[in-house]
This record gives structure tokens, C-alpha cells and sequence, in this order.
């Protein structure tokens, strides 16, 4: 029997998907993680950029909140520079991937991470904010979404879009002058994945946790989403995925602890 | 001949016109050699006024001004508007000390308490992002009055930012607008200066040059003072000229509880003791215990952080290879 | 809601949409961690072809990516459109090598060859100043269409531009939109670079980085090829990462006659020949005899510049400070 | 007798002009001479910035042509920086000073530094161009402009503004949307010494160099400018502003052997 948290299984997934020799645009949490583990075991010459200006790091491990932007966050980068920057990189089309966590997201891939409810003025639940994040969602060529499934996340329009899909409000990204072709590739959630259909431009099922049926996906999701003709069983986490993981890259679980225990035979 | 304006972000933004910023630069700065040395105290109230806009760089975990932070709340400065762009501890720390009323927002990090003070409507909060924001300060440095850019396009963050979106004269395509941002004061934390205010920073650079430039008011602190020779022995490392500084504070441990690479790691432990803070009273306590209740930062380091403590976080800080 | 355009400048401009400019970047530039290295012959052919907009940085004086010019000359390269943002001999050079169609300008020296080359409509100028060009640049390095700026306005400069006056709609004046630049291919030489092209200048960076980002292809010279780990030791001091660049092109005295700091002195002699050519049987004379008859930049300092003179040249550069 | 080119009057001219703990713009050449000038002599603590990115630096002597931003030039900078940065400074306010030279100037001190003719596209002389003399004239809060006193140079209407005065064709600096109360500030030529009228902006004489009069510097322009109330009398250079400027700064006389010989009993 297998056991892991979902967490480690959307980042194992995601890491799965990263290209070797490409940049990708990481931001805080999560997202370093799914870097470190592809780092170490899939895309050794991946290329990692984080907005506060570190350009290529070879990243001390384990993974620690708290050196972000400190010097073992920071070890060895290709370079040191400014927000600026690490941004223009990015508008100026420089950077393939980009990941990103929401807390809501639509039909069209527009994200949520700044506040739950129907008034702005007096939020039922405030978030973070975007960070960085709109910033990763409008510049970078592939958007990776990475957040938990669950049915209150998946909702017809946003609350509030924090960051951009394909379409808002009816209008497409280029209608709305974002950079063109960009926009969100795969959305990896604890037991799926989706990309996005060509044509609609909505978010399409194509793959399912091993263990999970596609009736159980998307009875678990606020709207129904495009099914694919053919939706693959996306693997668990391999051994070698967990051991790295809970080893060297997050000993202290602080990331991947986190999130509901799964069990597969 | 015409530009149309496609959309207009309905938020009241800091602003201020770049005629006004350099008439305030050629009249209130200093192109002087003079001796800018002084304490947290002095500069903070000398430099620091109630309902300034107020902005820092980088973070609570990394090269942050704490200690500078910490005197602004000592000094109980009221009705700040602050710049998040990319902040955690600090927010909460001077929104429990009630300086803060409106936070441009970016990322605005800890958490439950930070949380409420915005939910309940106390402490009001301007979306914009990390992006938009650091090309605002960067608008605002180089003396211009927007810079276009290609993000918060479309989103709710648009809507209820102060930015515009036009069609681009040249590319006949959507284009955001950006206003200025051009903070009443800064403040920074770099590893070295002078007396006069040349800074330099190593690690990532983050926005510490545009800050500096595009603000009224800057005040550094720093690790160490230097003499003046070590920033002209490597032109290329400065990156904060005197004339854009007004005081420089000696502040060893400054980004404490966070750290400051090359000298001394972040403090894990009291780190979490600010970012567990959830109610008023918690929050209270740990001001009353940590700010108003020592003079200075000193007092803070001796009485409060400890030698041991201190010596720990300095063993810690072993990585040194790009830091010197 | 409309925002209005006040004047425009009646000038064609280089000027590519940053959406084509991203696509080239996805499709063509490599993120690959390749060997890039090759010599000046093999990095023109591939990379500048006729008609390309080339743009170079630094100057005849510091740090000018000569061996490269030589070599876009000794093959012949025709109709370019050069960037003469700060420039002095090169132009000259190209005009007389009969690359040269159209030059923005800057900063054209030297001297009556190129003014005659000028008034006589055989190389075409368009008039835009040092601070817009390098304004353009950057917009092109960030990926934005223009970039606002309070220079050009009002003069003939900026009626023979590109730009455009809109009245800005936060202060409500004037002010001049630059249309971004992003040339086709730039010559950028460098003190250090690896064979991946990761790159670092020692000395004003002029428009190194803005130049490198903005551009198509990039080719950097260097005076030393060294191991990445260099560049990971010290994060601070790159200015140009990997995937900016196309080729790195291994030249030591790459910018001679010009000095490199930290290397080797200018040759005023040398120097002193090039500016004093007034005729076309002068030009054509001097490109006989320094380009065409010999196959390479080795060749070059070997029989034409010699051994001696590159030791009397790095014999007078004593100053290292800063450069190391 | 004491006898001087009237290159060397106008840089020592100048150099009195500066004010010492102030930042100064610095252009090629004879700027370049004036700053080292005032330097030694009257303002021992101006910083000088130059635009290809250098930032107070303590120039070696001799001033040598070729250096321009080589390692005699910069040396010990405060800071090497781009182009960029160098221009931003004086566009957010922070340069005080700047210097220019001119091939043309009109009566509200518009500057021609492009071309001399009546068209454009087949100019009679072609110069050099503006390099980054319009962001000195657009930005810098004092402009001193530095040229030959010859009656073609002084014209109506500039053959073509390269860099802005006062007022354009009718229209006022602030009107075009250049930086307020910013402008040319005084003009130093080979024989005399004007600022502007404070009112109309014009070009007004007020000074002249000893062994010169009032007519003979007006007869030489190719406009009448205002005359100010009281003309003063400009000290020829100084025993010890010669000796600096021959022994220590320019030895070869690359800048101050130009112009023409002035005796003076």
C-alpha cells in the first residue's frame, strides 16, 4: 500500500510536466518545491527565476519557508537583480513556465487569490493577494495552476480575478491586450488534471488520479467541466518522487505534510 | 488625433507629479557630503510624519528594516499608507500599532490578524500586484508619470487598482497604464554604507535602487558603515548613491527577526511567535513586550533578543560566497 | 475617454510589435544550456544578415565590439540600419565597408568621411538623441510597446523622430512616447563571459543589459571565456544571463583599436589613423588593408597590429581597481 | 601681457559658474575639461556624472581624449551604472548642473548640434547630432551652454533645434511639457557672458570679457540680445586657473590649444 497527501502528488505531477533546459517563473511554497524535485530528479537544467531578482540558483536543500531570498534560496544563482527585472524577463517573453496556486478558479482558468465573497469593500475572507502572480499568469508562455480539489474552488466566475485565464467576462486575453498564446496550459489539482480545449478555450479533464473516477472529479467541482476523448490515469507519486520529497528536498514536511492522506493499494 | 481609453481602475492612488517630486528633490535633498549618521529615533522622526506614504524593501525574512519598522511604531506614526508590495510580519506589526490606514497591496502576508484588520474594514486595502507595483516605483524613479505594461489587464485587480488601460498608439492593442509612485519615504536595509548614504546591497536586489530613487525621504540602515574608498574600489557593486539618501542608521541585526545574508540567519523561532499572532491582545503583548517597552534597538537586541540568541543566528549565517 | 496626441514625429522607425518580438524569443532563442562558442566569422554569418537593424554598445574609445564590426564588413553585409547611440568609428567603418543604409542617431562622430557619406543622402540619418535611444532599448528589453520621457519634446529632434506627444493623462501635460526598439541582432563586448553566454562587464554598463534583452540575436565577444561557477560565485556582478545569447565569441583586444578596461589601452595611434580619413581612397585604402586582406581577427592582431603594440597597450593599462 | 586662447577664458568661466556640493552633468570634451577645472580649484566635492554610466568618479589627470569612459576617466567612481540610470537621474531632478556646446543658439537659447542648411534631408554640414545634449537641456535644472562667440552662430531661428531654450516657435518649455523651471541658464562665449530675461526669456549680455566692449560683442551676433542694466567686466583666466589647466589637466592641449589667441595687457 502507497500513502501519501495530496500535496505530494500535485507536486510530483507537476514537476512531471516541466521541460529540461527551460526557464520557469517560481513563486513562494509550493511551486519551489515542484522546482527542487524536478530540479533533482527530471530537468537538471531547468532554470529557475524568482521575482525578488535571483536568476538560476542551485538551491541549498532541505527546503526551509524561511529562506526565501536568503542565501541558501539564493545559492549560486546565474545572477542576482532586481524585481524589475526578474519581471521584464518575463513580459519580454524570456520565461516558459510560470506556476501558480489559487483558491478559486473558473471555467476559463482565471484565478482567485484575494478575497472570498460578494463585496470587496467587506470581504468574507481575505487572501494574500497576487504577489507576484498576475504578473506570472499574463507574461509567462505556459501557466501551470496547482490547488486542492474541491467544489467551492471550482466556481463560474471568480470573486474576484486576481490573475487571467484564456477568457473574462467574454473577452479573450488578446481582446484584452495580454501577451499572445500565453495563458494557463495545466490546472493540477489533488486528484486531476485538466488543460484547456483548443477551440473554447475551457478548462478540459484529461487526466484522473489513479484510484479516482471521472464521475468523482467532477461531482467534486462547482461547474462540469470539458471531458477529453481519452482521460489518462495519472500516476501516484513514485518512490523515488517520495523519498526525494520527504529526504532531502522537505524533511520537516512543511509543504508536503500538508493537504488530506491518500491511500492506494 | 486620438488615444482611446479602453478602461479605468476606480482606486484613489498615491500620486504625485513628477514636476512636484524634482522641485522637492532640487529643494529638500542634499547633493552635500555631509555626515548623515544618526539613530532610529532621530531618523524616524525627523523623516517620518503621520499619513505619509510609506514603503521598504524587500521582506520580513530577508534584508528587511525592522528595526527602522519597529521605531515607526514606537514613535506611534498614525494614518500611514504603506507599500506591500512584498511584505509579511511588517504589516501586521504596524497595523496593530494603529500607524496604518490604506495598504497598496501586492502580497500581503501574515495572516489571521493582518486578515481581520482588513476584513473589518479598519485598515483599507488597494489591489494591485508585485509586478505592477515595483513598475510603479520604477516609473516613479526615473521622473515619468506612468509606465505601460502588459499585466493586471482584464482582472478584477485592474478594476480596482489606479491604473488605466489604453489602445497603444503603435501596436493598435490594449496597453495598461501605471501611475508613478513616488513614496513620501523609504525605508531600506542593505548590508554597507557611509555616512553619506552610498549603499550597497548583496543578494538579490529586489527594488532597493527604484525605492531609494523614486521616494522624498530615504532612510538606510545598515550592517556596517564603510568608508567612503570601498564603494569607489568597486564602482559597479553601489547601488544607492548618497544624494538620493537622508539618513543612514548603524543598525546591526536590523532585519531582525529575518535575516541578512552574509550576517546572520532569520530567527525561526521568534519568527513564528509574531506570525502566530491572532487576536488584538496577543498582538498587544508582543508590542508592549518587544517595542514600546525598550528605548532603542539596542535595548531590543540586549534585553529582549539575547547575546546567545544573537551569536546562534550569526553561526548560522555560514554561507558567505557572493556576500563580500 | 480619449486621450490626445499632440504631436508626432514624421520619422520612419524600427519598430517591431513586442507580441512578434516574444514569439521570436519563444521559437528562436534557446533556454538550452549549449556551447555557444565560435569565432567572429562563423557568429556574422549566422547571425546578421542584410537588411538586419544592428545595434552595438559602448564606444570606438571602451569596450566597442570591434572584431565583430571587422567582421560584419569583411563579409559584406549590406543595407543595415545601425543603432549609433554613442558611437564614433564604427559608423565610419560600416559606411565605407558599404554596409551602412540608414543610421539612428545618437551620437555620430567621427568625422568629415561619415558627415559627407551624410550630406551627400548616401547613408540616410535619423535624428533621436542618446537618452531616447537607450529609453527605446529598455521598453524593448521589458517588453512594453514605448516608454514615457520628457526629453525630444518640442525640438526638431523629435519632429525627425519616431516618438509621439500625447498629453498625459495623470498630470495632464505633455509628454513624448518613444516607441520601443528591439534590434534584429547587437555586438556586445564584454571582460568575461562562459561558453553558454553568460556575461559581466567590469566598468559603466551603458546599454549592455537593455541592448542584450531587446535584441533578436545576440553575439558577445570576450576578452576571457571562464567557468560558469565564476559567474555563480558572485550573482551580483552578471549582467547578461545565458539565454539572451545567441553566440560567444572568444576575443581577446576584441575592441581595439579601443581599450578594454582592466586589459589593454586604447591605440591612439591607430585611432588617430582611422579619424584622420577624410577620402573614399582613404577608407577604402585603410578597409584593404585592415579587413578584407585578412581572414580573421588573429590574423588581424598578428599581422597588422603585432605583438609588440598589444604588449605596449596592456603594459598601459595599470589600473585594475574596480575591474576584477 | 598675458596671453590665452579663448577656449581656456570660456572654461574658466565656466568652472566659476559651478557650485561646489552639487551634481553636474558632463559631456565630451570641453565639459569634461571644466569639471576637472573646477574640481581642483572651486568645488572640490561635485560629483560628476557622465551618460554612459559614471558617477562621481576622481578622474586621473592628464584629461586625455581617448578615456571617455575608460579607466583614467571613471576612476573611483562612486558608482558605474547604465546609460539608462545616468539620464533618470536627471530626469527625476537630481543633476543641478549641466554643460553644452552649440553649433547654433537662438534668442530663447534653443541649441542646433545636427545640422547647418535649409533642408533636412540635404544638409549643407552635417554634425554629430544631440548625443545626450537634449536630455541636458530637457532635464538638468541649470544648463550653461559653452560656445565660440561668432555672429553665424547666433540666429533668429536654429537651422534645427537639436536641444530646447526657453521658448519654441512661440511655444514655452513648460507648454511643451518639459520639466518646470528648468532652461539654459547662462551662455559663456569666447568674449562674453549672458543669462536669460527673467520675463521674455530672451538672451540677455551680462558680462564681457576685460579688453572687450558692449558693441563689439553685440556687432558679433546675428540678433540684438537684451542688455542687463549693469554689464559686468569677466575676469580673463587666472595665473593659477592657466597653470592648472596647462600643467595639470590638459599638458597636450587637446581642448585648450583650440580657439583663437586673446592678449591681454
Amino acid at each position: 500500500m502507497k500513502e501519501f497527501t495530496d500535496t505530494e502528488f500535485m507536486i510530483c505531477q507537476a514537476a512531471r510536466l516541466l521541460e529540461d533546459n527551460k526557464t520557469v517563473f517560481v513563486g513562494w511554497g509550493m511551486p519551489q518545491v515542484v522546482a527542487l524535485l524536478a530540479e533533482k530528479l527530471y530537468t537538471p537544467n531547468i532554470t529557475q527565476i524568482f521575482e525578488f531578482g535571483a536568476v538560476g540558483p542551485q538551491s541549498r536543500l532541505p527546503f526551509l519557508r524561511g529562506t526565501m531570498g536568503g542565501p541558501q534560496n539564493t545559492y549560486r544563482s546565474l545572477q542576482w537583480c532586481s524585481m524589475a527585472l526578474a519581471f521584464s524577463y518575463a513580459q519580454a517573453g524570456y520565461i516558459d513556465y510560470g506556476m501558480l496556486g489559487a483558491a478559486q478558479i473558473d471555467r476559463y482558468g482565471n484565478i482567485n487569490s484575494t478575497m472570498i465573497g460578494e463585496d470587496y469593500e467587506k470581504p468574507k475572507k481575505r487572501f494574500p493577494g497576487s504577489g507576484g502572480g498576475n504578473e506570472v499568469a499574463s507574461y509567462c508562455w505556459k501557466t501551470i495552476i496547482v490547488m486542492s480539489h474541491e467544489k467551492r474552488r471550482f466556481v463560474e466566475r471568480c470573486d474576484f480575478i486576481t490573475s487571467p485565464g484564456h477568457v473574462i467576462d467574454g473577452k479573450s486575453r488578446e481582446e484584452l491586450g495580454l501577451p499572445r498564446n500565453t495563458g494557463p496550459w495545466r490546472v493540477i489539482t489533488s486528484k486531476a488534471m485538466f488543460d484547456f480545449d483548443e477551440k473554447t478555450k475551457e478548462l478540459r479533464l484529461i487526466g484522473v488520479l489513479k484510484g479516482f473516477t471521472v464521475e468523482e472529479v467532477v461531482d467534486d467541482m462547482g461547474f462540469k467541466p470539458k471531458i477529453a476523448d481519452e482521460v489518462v490515469e495519472l500516476e501516484p507519486p513514485t518512490e523515488e518522487e517520495l523519498r526525494v520529497l520527504r529526504e532531502e528536498i522537505d524533511p520537516y514536511g512543511l509543504i508536503i505534510r500538508k493537504g488530506r492522506v491518500i491511500k492506494l493499494d | 488625433m486620438q488615444i482611446e481609453i479602453l478602461s479605468k481602475g476606480e482606486a484613489e492612488f498615491h500620486f504625485i507629479d513628477p514636476d512636484d517630486f524634482r522641485e522637492f528633490v532640487r529643494d529638500k535633498k542634499t547633493r552635500d557630503w555631509k555626515d548623515k549618521l544618526m539613530d532610529e529615533k532621530e531618523a524616524i522622526k525627523k523623516f517620518v510624519k503621520d499619513g505619509d506614504y510609506l514603503a521598504y524593501d524587500f521582506s520580513s525574512l530577508t534584508r528587511g528594516p525592522q528595526s527602522l519598522i519597529r521605531e515607526v511604531i514606537r514613535q506611534r506614526k498614525k494614518k500611514l499608507w504603506i507599500c506591500a508590495k512584498f511584505t509579511l510580519l511588517e504589516s501586521a506589526l504596524l497595523a496593530g500599532g494603529g500607524c496604518v490606514e490604506k495598504i497598496d497591496v501586492g502580497f500581503l502576508g501574515f495572516g489571521e490578524y493582518i486578515a481581520r484588520k482588513v476584513e473589518s474594514g479598519e485598515v483599507k486595502v488597494y489591489d494591485w500586484s508585485n509586478g505592477s507595483i515595483t513598475y510603479r516605483l520604477l516609473a516613479g524613479a526615473m521622473g515619468i508619470p506612468f509606465i505601460p505594461a502588459r499585466d493586471l489587464l482584464g482582472t478584477d485587480t485592474f478594476k480596482k487598482s489606479g491604473a488605466l488601460a489604453i489602445r497603444d498608439p503603435f501596436t493598435n492593442k490594449p496597453v495598461a497604464l501605471l501611475p508613478a509612485l513616488n513614496p513620501d519615504v523609504a525605508l531600506i536595509h542593505v548590508q554597507e554604507a557611509d555616512i553619506y548614504g552610498n549603499a550597497r546591497v548583496y543578494g538579490p536586489t529586489v527594488a532597493t535602487l527604484e525605492t531609494a530613487m523614486a521616494s522624498k525621504r530615504v532612510i538606510i540602515s545598515a550592517e556596517r558603515i564603510v568608508e567612503t574608498i570601498e564603494f569607489r574600489k568597486e564602482p559597479n557593486m553601489t547601488i544607492i548613491p548618497y544624494y538620493l539618501v537622508d539618513a543612514v542608521v548603524h543598525a546591526p541585526f536590523g532585519a531582525y527577526p529575518g535575516g541578512t545574508q552574509g550576517y546572520y540567519e532569520m530567527d525561526a523561532e521568534h519568527y513564528m511567535k509574531v506570525s502566530s499572532i491572532k487576536t488584538e491582545e496577543e498582538m498587544q503583548k508582543y508590542l508592549e513586550e518587544y517595542v514600546y517597552s525598550v528605548d532603542s534597538h539596542e535595548e531590543f537586541l540586549e534585553k529582549r533578543v539575547g547575546m546567545k540568541k544573537l551569536k546562534e543566528l550569526v553561526r548560522k549565517a555560514e554561507i558567505l560566497e557572493g556576500f563580500r
